[in-house]
């Protein structure tokens, strides 16, 4: 497979868990417990973990010299493809876990998937990831269950969270050149496989959570496109602020 | 209870702490020593807690993925050892909920020193180097006090917070070895932080009240200018390694004491900050409280859920 | 007088309304009415304005190949020498109203005696300047008025804001090295000379908005010496973001 | 009034349409010419109001303090069209808070274009050179319309958006002279606009209702497939002096008819914008909510205010 591509491939996966790692990163310290303050930069840190596996690989890949800090830092808004919902802000904390929640139950179907894949290095990126996100899953899942079955105003809140928030689903499961290539190659996922699940899966925890599963037939896109939310550019700016202003020191 | 039995009671606490055994939670305890502990680890447990701020500031903006990993698992362990203190705490009969409520309306201290700004990266890695050493050293003689729960987190959390001044101390160096502006950067970062650090180690002995006290409960085992000596002494010879100057003109080496002298503290700054007049103190009061306000409807819910939960095994089970 | 620190005086003047036009630009579009909308846009272009004025002249007099834009876009946080004051965020429009009658009571008084100068250049700026910022200064003393005896609530928050803002005043009249230098050129303002002033007319609108002035012993400092608070460099990030990332472009 | 007497003044009304004078809120006019009117000037203040935050969105950011000027200055002309567009609409006997209530509640419409996010520099120049022209060419017959107020608005209105227009070309123009990188982002934007904008000129004349009405009331002059060639033609030209790609394959010169050919236009996103499922339709309205619900208690505060110096005005004159 060609080695562009399949870093394309890569940064589609790695780029969801850098931004949304980015985004909890803002939590910490400011969460509604200290339980959950430690729980979200968890899930922020083994996030961020599996991103240097995949950007320590894209660098191996690469033909210039680059490390996992130029693909983390040095790319323009245009040039990342992480899906919409990732980059989405924490409103409150029922967007958060509504994000989260959305996320986590797609990132499991598809590091399950990933397994399979014949890149070596991917199957050991999966494997290890598996574990930790089995473990957001529940988490977010639980809170979804908290939070919708807590009081009327949690249930009102996280309701609207999660309808708002639905809308970004559907770009989950879109792929991209690079993607449909990864596949053809018995590489990438073909994530039109998971979908059903995805939505099985999603719709039986918001059913435990007394929570309705909205119904929409409009669905928000682009982000794999690297047309991203208004949101994504001071997330950016925070995120590259020191790479940018002190260009190609060592840290 | 006569007072022939809470005499006895007395001695035989207090021979309990002359062998060095713990106190335990369910022993019985003088009535100021159990106050003088909730006040010293609720302290320590919102310095803590609101010491996760001026380093997670910069999470957002860390240089690289190694440093802001190792960043939030840094502030994460802040917040691990938040909790233990404060579980702690509550073995002593008080609520969480109580603890924060002394921390929100400013009843509560907690250390100045996370009342200034972290303006710039290296500010990472003077807090982990200066800040951290200087709590180090508070805290060592502390794995053996003699209430058993505090000895027990103070374990732990001192293993942790060497990691973080290497680390800290790693950031430092890095910072010295990379471009000029790197290392301005640094020195700049160790001119803003070392005097309150000096200050972390408390006010000078004369005016420091309850050293006698402590001292007999192993709360203290050395007197505040003693520790801040011992700090200075170490830390020297770190800068040196660093290529930094310390920002204190009066610093020199003296051969009769075979300590370093230093200048004069500025206690009224010292003492407008402990007042709630530092740099930050409204800053950070204001986002534990908002955070704190801002979580109020999912704490309820949690407790609804768990509550429903709790009623229908209650109702499965009769 | 030497060049560079003439310069740094001008700095420490430009700075201010730099800072603070940047932080009034950040409510275009969300202002509580059109109207006040517009003032407050209105009140920012002022300001940058002024900026450009300073900025091309310190660019003038600087001995390297500067433009405004570089003095603007391109120090890093510890080389803008801007007060306290002008920095701290949008929390609400108490505050932002709050924010600004602080500062444009002193900014009027200020410009009113740079008029006298020996620099032919502040004079020009500075004489320009005084009739954008006496309508500044009435806006936000009006507004103080309004929000100070109109409703329960705004006295609240109004006062709240004041009691919460007065801390950063006195550092308004701190002086620099670079300041004391052109004080006594006659290039510089000696701002003792205009404290007295600056108290009795803050007071006289507070007095008449009904609301208390703050007895304060202890206040802040460190901007003039470009220790900023932690909001500073959040500020920096979005207003560098394009000349930092794209360095050395035209725009 | 008898059906004589409505039927004189409705031949009144139109003999003075026809005559080109001006419909004056104080005259007498049918009550759907009113209803009419309303609609379509709160839209079009809303999509003034609206059209402040995807250019807002670069206030902060914008690359020269030159430019931050120009972009501030256009974003607060925005508002000043919104405000006498509001003020148009007040004259025919509606509040501005019903006129904002209507927007807030997804009731009333504005521009679909303002429901795309501004995602880099270059869209300052796009929206300048293209939405802005798109507009012109709306507006410009509009200040001939009927009804005197908007007329009016509308003259002032035209002015400074052809000033916008030349800005946003100037940016435009900057960019494609500038580095490699610049002439992408410039590219980029405008793949991105183009069709967008030409969507801006309302629905194919098929599938546009109101038309025959409207142009009896000199509200429109020229159908929306007639403006949307005028705007093609006028744009093509501008577009190869900045060396830029119109992304349309189909797009090429018909000698026969003198004017441009071009593809198939996306109705479907249309009519999905239109409908309330743009890419930012949701955060454009709430960020309007937001604005509104935070600025009551200033709303509240500046009324209390007026009312009580009223009060203390009749008092002394009394």
């Amino acid at each position: 497979m060609q080695k562009d591509i399949l870093i394309k491939y890569i940064l589609g996966i790695a780029d969801n868990s850098l931004i949304l790692g980015q985004r909890l990163g803002e939590l910490t310290g400011h969460g509604p417990t200290l339980e959950v303050d430690i729980a979200m930069t968890n899930i922020s840190l083994d996030l961020f973990g599996q991103v240097r596996s995949y950007f320590q690989y894209t660098a191996q890949l690469s033909e210039e010299d680059k490390t996992e800090d130029d693909f983390a830092f040095l790319r323009k808004e245009r040039e990342y493809i992480n899906v919409l919902l990732v980059e989405q802000p924490n409103r409150d904390f029922g967007y958060t876990i509504a994000r989260q929640f959305l996320f986590d139950h797609f990132h499991f179907l598809f590091l399950n998937e990933l397994q399979n894949s014949k890149d070596k290095t991917l199957v050991a990126i999966a494997k290890k990831s598996l574990k930790e996100v089995s473990y957001h899953r529940r988490f977010s899942s639980d809170w979804i269950k908290r939070l919708g079955d807590g009081t009327e105003e949690s249930k009102r809140k996280i309701q609207i969270a999660i309808n708002d928030l639905w809308r970004f689903t559907e770009e989950l499961f879109h792929q991209t050149n690079a993607d449909v290539e990864a596949i053809k190659e018995g590489i990438g996922i073909d994530t039109d496989k998971i979908k059903a699940k995805y939505l099985e899966n999603v719709s039986e925890v918001l059913a435990e959570a007394m929570l309705e599963k909205p119904d929409l037939k409009f669905f928000q896109e682009g982000g794999k496109k690297g047309i991203h939310s208004e949101h994504m550019g001071y997330l950016l700016n925070d995120m590259q602020y020191m790479q940018r202003t002190y260009p190609g020191m060592k840290w | 209870m006569s007072e022939q039995e809470v005499k006895n009671l007395e001695e035989i606490f207090e021979q309990k702490i002359a062998r060095d055994e713990k106190i335990e939670p369910k022993d019985w305890m003088p009535e100021k020593y159990r106050k003088t502990h909730i006040r010293q680890m609720s302290q320590h447990a919102h310095s803590e807690i609101i010491g996760m701020l001026p380093e997670g500031n910069w999470i957002t903006r860390a240089p690289s993925l190694r440093r802001k990993v190792a960043l939030l698992a840094k502030v994460q362990d802040e917040a691990g050892h938040g909790l233990y203190l404060y579980s702690a705490c509550e073995t002593l009969g008080i609520s969480r909920e109580e603890l924060y409520e002394q921390l929100h309306t400013g009843k509560a201290k907690y250390s100045s020193i996370f009342n200034y700004p972290t303006v710039t990266w290296a500010d990472m890695g003077a807090i982990g180097w200066l800040v951290d050493g200087a709590a180090i050293i508070n805290q060592v003689p502390l794995c053996s006090t003699s209430f058993g729960p505090y000895a027990r987190a103070m374990v732990r959390v001192c293993k942790e917070e060497s990691f973080h001044q290497r680390q800290g101390y790693e950031i430092m160096l890095t910072l010295c070895r990379g471009s000029e502006e790197q290392k301005q950067m640094a020195q700049d970062a160790l001119n803003r932080w070392w005097w309150p650090s000096l200050m972390m180690l408390g006010p000078t002995d004369d005016a420091s009240t309850h050293t006698e006290q402590s001292m007999k409960w192993k709360l203290k085992r050395k007197t505040n200018d003693e520790l801040r000596q011992q700090f200075i002494d170490q830390t020297i010879p770190q800068a040196d390694i660093l290529g930094l100057t310390i920002p204190d003109k009066d610093l020199k080496w003296n051969e009769e004491t075979g300590h370093y002298d230093f200048g004069e503290i500025n206690w009224d700054e010292f003492w407008q900050v402990v007042k709630g007049h530092g740099p930050c103190n409204k800053e950070r009061l204001q986002t534990r409280v908002d955070a704190w306000e801002n979580g109020a409807w999912v704490r309820d819910a949690a407790m609804a859920y768990s509550e429903k939960k709790a009623a229908k095994k209650v109702q499965k089970a009769s």
